[in-house]
């Protein structure tokens, strides 16, 4: 199991039956992979569909039935199609129950920065700072680290997404809570321990009384 | 595959509205209400309400019902010219009454629904609608600030739902339905039929399924 | 000639071909009478319909398809059903070329007040206020006095509907033009004259020096 | 009857659309977009245009096409991560990029067409979104005061017209096509086919045919 499917599996725990959830593009979306397909989970893709479906067989792409990256998707039975007035009114208004975004950085207070490198690359912040201050619950799915730095920093060193601390944050080695008293760490993986999470993490972190093994079961 | 809903009777779902509640309810005179859950409000004797809508209708139709059997305490709204009883019920002190201009009132209720702190406009300036407010100047030009509008409950009419809650509507029975869809802390649609998910194509969705709590079963 | 059919024909000639169009319920909804039917005019109501047609027959009503005072309509070929947000974004938006309001009243500088009689009667603003703030022309249709009171006054008695000034005061005696400097007059009707416009009005004006007989053909 | 418009070339419409003019253009990731309208503004060789989009694309689709010829000076989008030549042209300072949260985005159009004074939000506030901006106070909560965005013209695609200009949408094509046309000053609209009035029922409309200025005519 590779590291993001790793992730992906555990990010999938949190995602609650018969609820709407956005997935950001990259690594978040390959949650849905192990969300089970009787949840009754609605996925919206912000570009303007609720109810998104698998990739379509080689032939049968729809040219105006895409993703947020561009790519063909498919919609479920009982899919919507709204405009993005309505689609960012849902993500603004608090009507996603979860978003699943990727991170470059998380600060101590669980503030997140994903959208820019000052003076090296500027992709820009989509959708990505509604969905951090507008969804229900939202949780960064990222690598702990970044060729051996942390991505998780006292202090981010790069722009914020949202002034908003994120609600849950998932990495191949742990799990933390951003409290307002700081960073908890909930889980770790069965392949680490607290003292490699520390040497691994670039913020000081409390450890929860209720410690304990991340489970990489899909729900 | 999405969530689907179990439709319940009026009466159950009135039973989730507890009196003192505000409810937001769709229509205009009385076109587009969801008008057996009104009846079913009434029949169980609510009182203390706060009524968000667009008008308190004329005798006799849609959230009029409400006034005359006294289930309100306030209404907010942008017309009671069609109803005598509102009139006389705010007259004599029994009903608040506050006007709200229908363009501001709509739009302070879509932004409840999408997250904004306050809609900024003309609509109202140098009239007693500013009387209290805040007024902002963006570029040299002064407007109102409107709070957001949002309520307890949503009551929704529409013309046909499927079992996973997706919404579409008819002409001017549409009004104010969509829009209150987003601002309900619990939003219980009634439409007139409701058909097996996977027969509404997206594009005719106009309220998407998430929004919709509840869904009133739909008359014999 | 009622006084009402010859205020909503001279009203009708400040209807321009291809332009979208609200009429208010009363006297301003005569208008619709008198625009010919190849002038390629949309009329809006505000409860959700563009392009509203004639009543009815008896019998073939939809209780879906009413006007803005609750009565059946029909809706013309290309008539578009929209919500209220919609409805109220063309209105607050400019997007309505002209609208036609009854008055209780109207000061010297053109301002509008139609929505309550304080102490008396509060049928409430309905979208009067949106329509005179934010259609791109607006037009009072109204009879030049109530029970022999001027309705065009020095200063309104109740409240204003909107602080913007009307573009257009038609009455059965006259038209009048708000201007920076006060009311000007340009049209009499064919049986009074000046002196009896100003006998019958409560402000101010000055005579246009083009005044004219105003026609009462239809377009 | 409504009034009924003739619909004009790609090169004609683009020869109404001066050097130098804001235009913003429907579209997400290139789906959406009115294509052959963007390859008329190429081809004429536009220079100076500030695009008012969702993102640039990927090079060779949609509003890519528009960097790609060197015809704008100014991007006001959410995201140019797709679009190498967008980043490079803005590092080398030939290209000025206004990046805006995509939901403030699509508000401030909105807000432009709804005659809004400003679209008062939470996102952005405490990020470089924030700098220079107003804030507001409702009740004790800050929000940043974002400005309405119009533009001399909105390029809109659609799935279907009628010949009074109503426009229909097909899924994720829609996009930000609706809201724009509510915020241009002259609004073109591409649809993939014109229908004659009176074929599109008046609840599938998503744009009224009173926004649209003009029709390109349907591809062969």
């Amino acid at each position: 199991m590779d590291l993001k499917e790793r992730i992906a599996r555990r990010v999938a725990q949190e995602v609650q039956p018969a609820t709407l959830v956005n997935l950001g593009i990259g690594l978040p979306s390959l949650v849905a992979n192990y969300v089970p397909a009787n949840a009754g989970v609605f996925f919206q893709s912000e570009n303007g569909v609720i109810g998104l479906g698998a990739r379509p067989p080689e032939g049968m792409e729809d040219p105006d039935l895409t993703d947020a990256g561009g790519g063909f998707v498919t919609a479920v039975p009982g899919a919507a199609a709204i405009d993005s007035a309505m689609s960012f009114g849902l993500i603004r208004g608090g009507h996603i129950d979860m978003t699943v975004l990727g991170g470059l950085e998380v600060d101590a207070q669980g503030r997140l920065a994903n959208w820019m490198i000052p003076g090296k690359l500027t992709p820009g912040m989509g959708g990505a700072m509604d969905l951090a201050t507008g969804a229900k619950k939202v949780v960064v799915a990222m690598t702990h680290c970044i060729k051996d730095r942390p991505k998780i920093v006292e202090s981010c060193a790069i722009p914020l997404t949202s002034a908003r601390p994120v609600d849950l944050i998932v990495t191949e080695m742990a799990v933390f809570q951003p409290t307002p008293d700081g960073l908890v760490l909930l889980e770790h993986a069965p392949d680490t321990d607290v003292a490699a999470i520390r040497a691994a993490t670039g913020a000081a972190f409390e450890v929860s009384s209720g410690l304990k093994e991340m489970s990489l079961d899909a729900p | 595959m999405p969530a689907m809903k179990r439709s319940i009777t009026p009466a159950k779902a009135a039973s989730l509205i507890p009196d003192g509640a505000s409810i937001m309810v769709g229509g205009f005179m009385g076109v587009g209400s969801p008008n057996r859950l009104i009846d079913a409000l009434v029949a169980a004797g609510k009182t203390g309400l706060t009524l968000i809508a667009n008008d308190t209708a004329m005798p006799g139709k849609g959230v009029a019902k409400l006034v005359t059997a006294r289930c309100l305490s306030k209404a907010i709204v942008s017309h009671i010219g069609l109803n005598p009883e509102t009139q006389a019920q705010m007259n004599a002190g029994e009903l608040e009454v506050e006007l709200v201009p229908q363009g501001t009132l709509v739009e302070c209720i879509r932004a409840a629904g999408v997250g904004l702190g306050a809609v900024v406009t003309p609509t109202g300036l140098g009239t007693p609608v500013q009387e209290g407010k805040q007024t902002l100047e963006v570029d040299g030009v002064s407007y109102l600030v409107e709070k957001p509008i949002r309520a307890d409950f949503a009551l929704i009419a529409a013309r046909q739902s499927d079992y996973a809650g997706n919404l579409e509507y008819a002409l001017t029975a549409q009004n104010f339905n969509p829009i209150m869809a987003l601002a309900g802390g619990t939003v219980i649609a009634e439409p007139e039929h409701i058909v097996p998910v996977g027969m509404i194509p997206p594009d005719a969705v106009r309220t998407p399924a998430s929004l919709v709590d509840h869904l009133i079963e739909r008359a014999l």
